[in-house]
């Protein structure tokens, strides 16, 4: 690690040339930009009409037709939903590189709006608890609510939706201050409206660093919850023995992981067409790189304990679950999963000449990406093609493993859709709240200097209590 | 002898708890005497045991008893999480423990659901006398390490020899043959609870019978058929006037 | 408010080699102590072997008892050098610098501790060496499937590995003892474990890149040694308590809270023992406290999981067993203490400023973290055992007998014992890293008010 | 009263002399001394070895073995076995694939045989009593010294002319063995008893009343399709359990037949009733009654055939129309819907046999009880019948019935006694001392005989009172006889040989043991006694029998010379004769036995708890409590072992705040107590408590000595007037907490609660396709 990174403030001087700078480019609105936003709405519609066609050829009743809308539904949840993360972490432990990322991350909070709609119908797919599935409300006749699963699990994805929000807001609040003082127009209205007339007292000051901390832990816990309660619920009870403490877990974990990779993907394309090369440079790069590197290894680590575990084990209803998920119909989806997910950024991102360069992560943050969308159809797509007559409890035959479900155009439709209608709504947001953090740019400038150490010239970091 | 798996059938309909099967096994294995402080301690060591269970109360009470022995699972628990390879799978389908190989970790006693497999806490003892008794065949546990029921290891061996020095195979028809092969329990079971054969042989009145009560859907299962562990033994169901049909399904 | 005392390198050798050209002057009746207890829980071992494992309160069903409980326990305080000082100095936390050494002993010690709980556990402890290969001559192998064969392999690696780590770090301090000693073997000794280092750049390099070369290495082993110990219970198919997914990175996570936290409660020890408040001050104290919410936190999480899903299966003697360990006596308020003193003591005090800043206090609340985490193996192990299967006929209990007592008291008097020796002959505290950290230490001026900084390279 | 337990100085040398001949060639080894030194420190020696660490020892080839036939002596009805003998030693035991009793099956108590030839603590020589009577201080004494003391006590009683001075206690006894013994006792002129601890008195009785016959009859379980069974154990421990089970594997699932009904009439929950399709707990006593009411029911709703009905005598119908189900109902405990239901089932099912014995056999109208049952099987035509009661034929050899003596003589014998009437009393292998309540007044008596000899095996509690003692050949290394009560339906004698050298013959022949027979028949001489034997030994005697079979030249073996025939006897382990069947006539019915109601006399409030002794599954009445294995065999219902359980109602044990393991002190009417260990159990009707007999000997080695309580000695000496059994079952009792606890040792978990099974995890249940009409 000797290499020093020439930051974006050393180049801009003082704070204030580097607010107005971020200003700026920050109300300059391109074609490109214009154009990405016509085609996502374009298929985002499409993606509705899709939707509307398989709710009314299809019905809600029956599992199988909705594998791949609930997979597309926890794909945003792992991915666009676990973005916000990346802001909230490396603010706890105050890594340096965070600052000019950490906003574009918040911004995918957003993408609770997506969730939070994608989910709606899900509750009328998921079956009332009277069939005797698995749960964790121990559901008896009249003492417990049949639909106590939708219920939670609804409040649960609102809250988080929410919770993001409020953090994205909160943490905007300085920035926005700076654009109703130096914008005009429409910009400057809203942002008065939002900026709750923030004067930058130590006191306000002390607050939103407080209500980002608050919000933050939140969120996190927000995080593990909603997903806890979706693959409780809405995931492990339709397949016969699959009992996996970890997995929800895993399924929290791999949020943190597509966060990471939705994060990077981001920033790529900012430096890239966003022009923001001056503030996205090595060490972001370098910083989520590592990130990366590290959930892929914690994916590879949590997957082989399930794995192990049920593999020892021998059960028949866990000998049913592995082939479900892993030997069976969908053997080359879980290898595809299996490379994308850890095997390519493993064998690349261990690599230092990977890890610093601009390009490297990212490339490596779109194989994960895919990676993850496999995995999500894998599990989801499986677990909803389980007759819904199986018997839960009892030893249940491996010839009772349905066969791999394929998409539909419905079901292609609905997929890009959402997946369009989440990163349009980010673009938007992108036009409200700059999509690099202002303030904590500043702090950058005025934290960061640079020194002669001895016979090198070395990087002073300042650590604020 | 390669080709052989042997299994056992045991009626629950017929046993009455009557126990001469567990001293017949202790006479012949030269299990340890269970003398009062290894039963106080929890110790006791019963390669096969008649376990009983209560159902209902007073005066609708019932006792049910069912011999449990090593089922000599394909799919055995124990064996693999032996770190020394103290217990494998034979060529004949058994489950068999190397007394000299075990270092008694105990794993494979944790890892059997059913609960058969005896370690030996102390040092085995037997006043000077009663040695005269102690088989010839059998090794003599030294404490610390694991012991369970063979199957009568010993005599399936010498029964097959036996055949083969007179130049034939052992055959099910032939009683002599039976009697010798047959595990000491099997034997003194006054009931006929518990029969013993080859479950591979397609003319062995007890490997059809374990087949059929299977197969059509008769009285036979296995013990905890949800653990995967696919045992020899077959168990058929205790018939009961007054029992519900909806148990079966379990 | 961070405090910052300049040492300068002659006094920081002077206080740090106190312990090892000096003796504290508890330091005999302490030791003298351990010695004894050690030598006690030695005759009940040979008692065991005299007798056979059945002077030991197992049984059947509950074949495995204290013994593997404290293995465990051990195991977990292992992982605390490794964490300490691999993670820490991989992410550059600055606070990190006088702990490591003390936290990497801890983990030499305990390790060979929870070894020690190996051989008693056995029932034939003379025919141990069946477990490595070595019989090729009549084709006789160990069984790789067993986590038995794992463990040792792993363990192994993990007591190589961090041996290496410890000395790697000592190699600067070694130099300095040698140039300090008085007496020609001590000398001797010193200048060879010294492997001749003049402090060359050279030389600082190469002990540089290859800490941070084992860091890396050893943290995979951290994590699969403890998976593995976890597995040695997960695999078992027949104990529902055991037989779940979670174990390895819930096993992990609580090697994680036991050990971090017996780290502070060195730390505190150090502070009182050798005086070293000025080194391992508050703020040290502040960032183990903060490291310890977050990873009690998430040991909780693991441990709510594990425990929902238990229940998940709805199946009766998992049930039973839950029910058992919760409310029935006596393990009812063992599992009370447990889930009180590893989590719902420690980790609201540790939200307080002051708490997290007084030695006092973090001792208090770490020993009671690992009482509570002591009980959570035991309430792990025995009741799973007691209710295995749905063979009700056989449900047991366990009560320890003495012998297992006095071995359990073994273990901990052994580690104390270890650590008081190690540090009679080399200092607790890495001399070449505080000094490192003072060299690394910079403030930067904002306005009005001054920030510490430390320097990157 | 407590006795010190024996001290045989001679034994003791003789095993320290062994010890440290073993110690001594160690210390030569002058390799070994590293094993001395670990023998010092008491590591064993099997740990020491160095063993292959991959051959099973299983693989390897042993030294060759021999079955031998013979009989086994430790059932109360004598299985035929095989020995398998390796080297001169008996190994295994195994049932006679040949002997119609068992079939190649065989009971725990045979295989447990072994253990009492080879037993540490059996008698090995002659003994004599050194200090007072009682103390069991005894002597070793050589065989000539001892036979001569027994010569001049007996010619002194024939001096003094008071021959009817001399009593013989034994076992029941038949064939030859039986028959030397009475010509013995009855040439010298004195009295024999066979004493058995659970007399079967009123069940031949009832037999002789109601069937006329004077030994007992079969069951044949195996062809009946439905049983009605009152308080008879025989599925366990009543009379000849092995060959009973047997049949009842047969009954259960046998080949081409409809599964048998069995259902049981007790106020205990034995093995029997657990294996019942129906248990009906009653009042203790009122078995007869019910059985009337049965009756009844069959009259009252025509469910029984004209012929029988017509051969009914008018007075005889007007006892049983009295006892309607209602009217009964409340004594006998039993609703009279389920009389009915069971009447009308068991009139159903033909062919339906009515077996009856153990505690409803010993009340104060036990012998009515047996017979009421018993004249049940009339009433379904089941007399005489497959599946029904099956008389026997009269024994192939000239022998004394096993009969036993009822309580009542010994009661009059322990009079005599405490007289000073009896001046020599013999026993062999009976044990009143151990069996006889203490209120009979035969332990006290014992003490005012001048001269006791006992000729056994063990120190049992009546040995050990003893003045002279005579150890037996065990069965295993002796030959002898048996004429199995009951016998198979058929003429059956069993041989026995032995199939080892006397264990201690090599004590030469002054010690060691000998044969009964022929110390009686080496008596008869110095006694002037002419016993008219075919021979001058035992063996001898056995061949002239066998000879007189073989003359007959019938039944399973029949050979052209007499060796052959004797050795065919030998390898099959007896001959009989399926041919042989009962010619006699069958009566059609007999009178109903009039009723009698059971008396407990003693008031409900002070004794409120009907005491049920029972044999234990294992030690049997006490007999085999020498036995490690049958000590360590679990009770079929509780699992115990070892010890003397009570067995209580859990919701009378709530109320009385006993748990399991509480020493509980049983008082009886008779002021005597003993402490036992409680035991609740979901399975015992209120307000009765159960008792494994067999425990609390006072003497008799290592494994039976102070061992739990005597169950025998506390009852009071109700008897049944008519027959003068020992109404052991008619006892009353109250408890106390003693408040110590003793952990009850038992194979069962020691988990709080009953182990149960309701969800059918582990015992699956599937209803009875046979009988789904109803």
């Amino acid at each position: 690690m000797t290499h020093i990174s020439q930051n974006s403030a050393s180049d801009h001087g003082t704070s204030n040339d580097v607010t107005l700078d971020l200003v700026n480019r920050h109300s300059h609105t391109g074609n490109l930009f214009r154009i990405s936003a016509v085609i996502l709405s374009i298929l985002f519609v499409l993606g509705i009409a899709g939707f509307v066609l398989r709710i009314t050829t299809d019905g809600t009743s029956n599992n199988d037709k909705w594998g791949y809308y609930a997979a597309v539904f926890a794909f945003i949840l792992t991915t666009a939903q676990g973005a916000p993360m990346v802001a909230i972490a490396p603010r706890i432990v105050k890594a340096h590189w965070r600052r000019s990322t950490s906003r574009a991350a918040e911004l995918w909070a957003l993408s609770g709006f997506i969730t939070t709609l994608v989910f709606v119908p899900l509750i009328f797919v998921l079956p009332g608890l009277e069939d005797g599935r698995r749960s964790f409300w121990f559901y008896h006749e009249g003492e417990v609510a049949r639909y106590i699963p939708h219920y939670v699990g609804a409040l649960s994805v609102v809250a988080m939706a929410l919770a993001g929000l409020f953090l994205l807001w909160v943490s905007s609040l300085p920035d926005l201050a700076y654009i109703r003082d130096h914008q005009t127009g429409w910009r400057q209205k809203w942002a008065k409206v939002f900026a709750r007339g923030w004067q930058g007292t130590s006191w306000q000051w002390f607050m939103v660093n407080h209500r980002m901390g608050i919000l933050g832990a939140f969120y996190f816990m927000m995080l593990v919850f909603t997903h806890f309660v979706i693959v409780a619920d809405f995931l492990m009870p339709f397949v016969p023995g699959w009992i996996d403490a970890l997995f929800p877990a895993t399924h929290a974990f791999n949020a943190l992981q597509g966060g990471v990779a939705t994060v990077l993907v981001t920033l790529f394309v900012m430096r890239k067409f966003g022009g923001y090369s001056d503030f996205i440079q090595f060490d972001q790069m370098w910083g989520l790189g590592k990130l990366l590197l590290a959930t892929s290894l914690l994916w590879i680590w949590f997957s082989f304990s399930s794995f192990m575990i049920f593999w020892f084990g021998k059960k028949p209803n866990e000998l049913y679950t592995l082939d479900l998920l892993m030997t069976g119909p969908y053997l080359w989806l879980f290898i595809a999963v299996f490379i994308l997910v850890f095997i390519v950024p493993f064998f690349t991102l261990i690599w230092n000449p990977v890890r610093r360069s601009t390009w490297g992560p990212p490339l490596i943050a779109c194989f994960v990406l895919v990676g993850t969308l496999f995995d999500r159809i894998r599990l989801y797509v499986a677990a909803y093609s389980v007759p819904a007559d199986a018997d839960m409890h009892g030893p249940i035959p491996l010839d009772l493993v349905p066969a791999a479900v394929y998409p539909d155009v419905f079901d292609i439709l609905i997929t890009i859709g959402v997946i369009a209608g989440a990163v349009l709504i980010y673009m938007l947001g992108t036009r409200l709240i700059p999509v690099i953090n202002i303030w904590e740019q500043r702090e950058l400038s005025i934290y960061q200097v640079h020194k002669r150490f001895h016979r090198t010239e070395v990087q002073v970091l300042g650590k604020p209590e | 002898m390669a080709n052989e798996k042997w299994g056992m059938v045991i009626d629950l309909d017929k046993c009455t708890g009557c126990q001469a099967c567990v001293v017949a096994c202790q006479s012949e294995n030269n299990v340890p005497i269970n003398d009062e402080p290894l039963y106080n301690q929890r110790r006791a060591s019963a390669w096969i045991h008649i376990e009983r269970y209560w159902e209902g109360e007073f005066p609708d009470v019932k006792a049910r008893f069912i011999p449990v022995l090593c089922q000599h699972c394909d799919d055995a628990p124990c064996e693999p999480v032996c770190p020394v390879f103290a217990t494998y799978h034979n060529s004949s389908g058994l489950n068999v423990q190397v007394y000299n190989r075990c270092i008694g970790t105990r794993f494979c006693a944790n890892n059997c659901p059913y609960q058969v497999r005896f370690f030996n806490f102390w040092e085995p003892s037997w006043p000077e006398t009663l040695k005269n008794q102690l088989n010839p065949d059998v090794t003599v546990r030294s404490r610390g390490i694991m012991e369970k029921c063979t199957f009568c290891i010993q005599r399936i061996h010498k029964a097959g020899r036996n055949a083969k020095s007179e130049g034939r195979e052992i055959r099910d028809g032939n009683d002599l043959d039976i009697r010798a092969l047959d595990p000491a329990c099997v034997n003194s079971c006054p009931t006929n609870t518990l029969m013993f054969y080859d479950m591979n042989d397609p003319e062995s009145e007890i490997a059809k019978l374990a087949h059929d009560e299977l197969e059509h859907d008769g009285r036979g299962y296995h013990l905890l058929e949800d653990y995967g562990t696919h045992p020899s033994i077959t168990y058929l169901k205790k018939v009961d006037k007054d029992a519900e049909l909806h148990h079966d399904s379990h | 408010m961070q405090e910052y005392i300049e040492h300068g390198p002659k006094k920081i050798n002077r206080d740090l080699l106190a312990g090892v050209l000096g003796l504290p002057r508890w330091w005999m009746p302490i030791a003298s102590v351990a010695l004894l207890v050690i030598l006690i829980a030695m005759c009940a071992y040979g008692w065991e072997l005299n007798r056979g494992i059945g002077v030991a309160g197992i049984n059947r069903p509950v074949y495995w008892g204290f013994y593997l409980a404290n293995f465990v326990f051990w195991i977990g305080i292992s992982h605390a050098g490794i964490m300490v000082s691999a993670i820490l100095r991989l992410t550059q936390a600055e606070w990190r610098r006088p702990v490591t050494r003390a936290a990497e002993v801890l983990t030499l010690f305990s390790l060979l501790a929870a070894l020690s709980n190996i051989f008693f556990h056995l029932g034939r402890p003379w025919r141990f060496l069946w477990i490595p290969p070595y019989d090729f001559a009549r084709g006789v192998w160990p069984n790789v499937r067993s986590p038995f064969i794992w463990d040792p392999s792993a363990i192994g690696t993990y007591l190589i590995g961090s041996s290496l780590f410890v000395f790697i770090a000592l190699i600067p301090d070694l130099a300095v003892i040698r140039d300090r000693v008085s007496g020609k073997t001590a000398k001797r000794v010193y200048g060879f474990l010294s492997l001749g280092w003049r402090g060359t750049p050279r030389q600082w390099k190469l002990q540089t890149v290859a800490g941070i070369l084992l860091s890396a290495l050893v943290l995979p082993v951290f994590v699969s040694v403890h998976s593995i110990v976890s597995w040695d219970f997960a695999v078992n198919v027949s104990v529902e308590g055991w037989h779940s997914t979670i174990f390895a990175p819930y096993f992990i996570i609580g090697a994680i809270h036991s050990g971090v936290s017996a780290v502070a409660m060195v730390m505190a020890l150090m502070v009182w023992g050798w005086k070293l408040e000025n080194y391992i001050t508050r703020d040290h104290f502040d960032a183990i406290g903060r490291l310890l919410i977050v990873v009690a936190t998430t040991w909780f999480f693991f441990f709510a999981l594990e425990f929902f899903y238990a229940i998940y299966t709805l199946e009766d003697p998992e049930i039973a067993l839950r029910t058992m360990q919760v409310f029935e006596w006596p393990y009812g308020p063992m599992f009370f203490v447990f889930i009180v003193a590893s989590y719902f003591i420690p980790v609201p005090l540790w939200l307080l400023k002051n708490v997290r800043r007084s030695p006092m206090g973090m001792f208090l609340t770490t020993i009671s973290v690992n009482i509570g985490m002591w009980l959570e193996r035991f309430l792990i192990i025995i009741p799973g055992l007691a209710r295995k299967t749905p063979f009700t006929f056989d449900w047991g209990t366990y009560h320890p007998s003495i012998v297992e007592i006095s071995l359990v008291c073994f273990t901990f008097a052994f580690v104390t014992l270890g650590v008081l020796v190690f540090s009679k002959f080399f200092p607790l505290v890495p001399i070449f890293d505080v000094k490192e950290g003072e060299v690394f230490r910079d403030e930067i001026k904002v306005g009005r008010r001054t920030v510490p900084a430390s320097i990157r390279e | 009263m407590r006795l010190p337990s024996v001290q045989c100085v001679t034994i003791r040398n003789e095993n320290i002399m062994d010890l440290t001949r073993r110690q001594f060639l160690q210390m030569v080894g002058g390799s070994a001394t590293g094993a001395v030194l670990f023998a010092a420190c008491g590591v064993p020696e099997e740990s020491r070895y160095i063993n292959s660490p991959h051959q099973m020892p299983e693989d390897l080839v042993t030294g060759l073995d021999n079955w031998y036939a013979t009989l086994c002596r430790q059932c109360t009805t004598s299985e035929g076995l095989v020995v398998r003998v390796v080297e001169g030693r008996a190994k295994k035991v195994e049932g006679n694939v040949d002997y119609p009793i068992n079939l190649g099956k065989h009971s725990a108590k045979c295989e447990a045989s072994l253990q009492s030839l080879y037993n540490p603590d059996r008698i090995d020589r002659p003994l004599l009593r050194v200090g007072d009577r009682g103390k069991g201080e005894f002597n070793e004494i050589g065989w000539s010294d001892a036979l001569a003391r027994i010569t001049n006590q007996l010619q002194i009683l024939q001096t003094q002319n008071k021959q009817n001075g001399f009593v013989m206690i034994t076992d029941p006894l038949s064939a030859h063995l039986g028959d030397v013994t009475q010509r013995f006792v009855s040439g010298f002129g004195g009295r024999h008893l066979q004493y058995e601890t659970i007399e079967r008195t009123n069940i031949s009785r009832a037999m002789k009343e109601v069937y006329s016959q004077e030994i007992m009859p079969d069951f044949d379980i195996s062809n009946s399709a439905y049983i009605l069974s009152f308080g008879a154990d025989w599925l366990n421990t009543w009379t000849s359990p092995t060959r009973y089970m047997r049949a009842y594997g047969e009954f259960r699932q046998g080949k081409d037949r409809e599964r048998g009904t069995l259902v049981h009439v007790d106020p205990r929950f034995s093995a029997t009733a657990a294996n019942a399709d129906q248990w009906v707990p009653i009042n203790p006593g009122w078995e007869g009654i019910l059985a009337l009411g049965i009756a009844n029911v069959i009259l009252s709703d025509g469910l029984v055939s004209d012929s029988i009905r017509s051969s009914l005598s008018p007075d005889d119908i007007a006892i049983i129309d009295q006892y309607t189900p209602e009217k009964i109902s409340l004594d006998v405990g039993v609703n009279a819907d389920k009389i009915r239901l069971i009447a009308h089932e068991f009139s159903s099912h033909a062919p339906a046999l009515a077996i009856g014995g153990g505690s409803a056999a010993a009340h104060t109208n036990g012998l009515f009880n047996m017979k009421a049952v018993y004249w049940l099987n009339y009433l379904v035509g089941s007399v005489g019948v497959e599946g029904g009661v099956i008389f026997n034929p009269e024994p192939p050899v000239p022998s004394v019935g096993k009969y036993s003596s009822s309580f009542e003589d010994f009661r009059n014998l322990s009079q005599e006694m405490s007289r000073g009437e009896i001046s020599a009393l013999m026993i062999r292998g009976a044990d009143p001392w151990y069996g006889l309540p203490e209120d009979s007044g035969f332990r006290r008596a014992t003490f005012e005989v001048p001269f006791i000899f006992a000729v056994s095996n063990f120190l049992d509690d009546t040995t050990a009172m003893a003045d002279l003692i005579l150890p037996e050949n065990d069965a295993f290394e002796d030959w002898g006889s048996d004429i199995p009560d009951p016998a198979p339906g058929y003429q059956l004698i069993g041989f026995q040989q032995p199939v080892v050298r006397p264990f201690y013959e090599n004590l030469g022949d002054e010690l060691g043991t000998k044969n009964f027979a022929d110390i009686m028949i080496g008596l008869a001489p110095q006694l002037g006694l002419d016993l008219a034997l075919p021979g001058t030994t035992f063996t001898e005697i056995l061949k002239a029998g066998a000879e007189d079979l073989w003359r007959e030249n019938r039944g399973s073996i029949t050979a052209a010379d007499f060796d052959s025939f004797w050795y065919g006897v030998l390898q099959r382990g007896g001959w009989w004769d399926k041919d042989s069947k009962y010619q006699g006539t069958i009566p059609s019915v007999s009178n109903v036995p009039n009723p009698k109601s059971p008396k407990f006399d003693h008031s409900p409030s002070q004794f409120p708890y009907h005491l049920i002794p029972f044999t234990s599954t294992g030690i049997g009445d006490g007999e085999g409590a020498f036995l490690p294995w049958l000590q360590a065999t679990p009770d079929p219902i509780t699992t115990a072992t070892w010890q003397t359980w009570l067995e209580i109602n859990v919701y009378d044990a709530e109320k009385l705040e006993i748990s399991e393991g509480d020493v509980i002190s049983v008082t009886s009417a008779s002021g005597k107590s003993i402490d036992v260990l409680a035991f609740p159990h979901p399975g015992v009707p209120p307000g009765v408590l159960s008792v494994p007999i067999g425990q609390g000997h006072i003497s008799g080695g290592r494994y039976s000595e102070d061992r739990g309580s005597n169950i025998m000695s506390i009852l009071t000496p109700n008897v049944d007037e008519e027959s003068g059994a020992l109404a052991w079952a008619a006892t009353k009792v109250r408890i106390e907490k003693t408040g110590e606890w003793m952990r009850v040792p038992k194979l069962e978990n020691t988990f709080s609660e009953f182990p149960r099974d309701e969800n059918q995890h582990i015992i699956k249940v599937t209803p009875d396709e046979s009988s789904s009409d109803h």
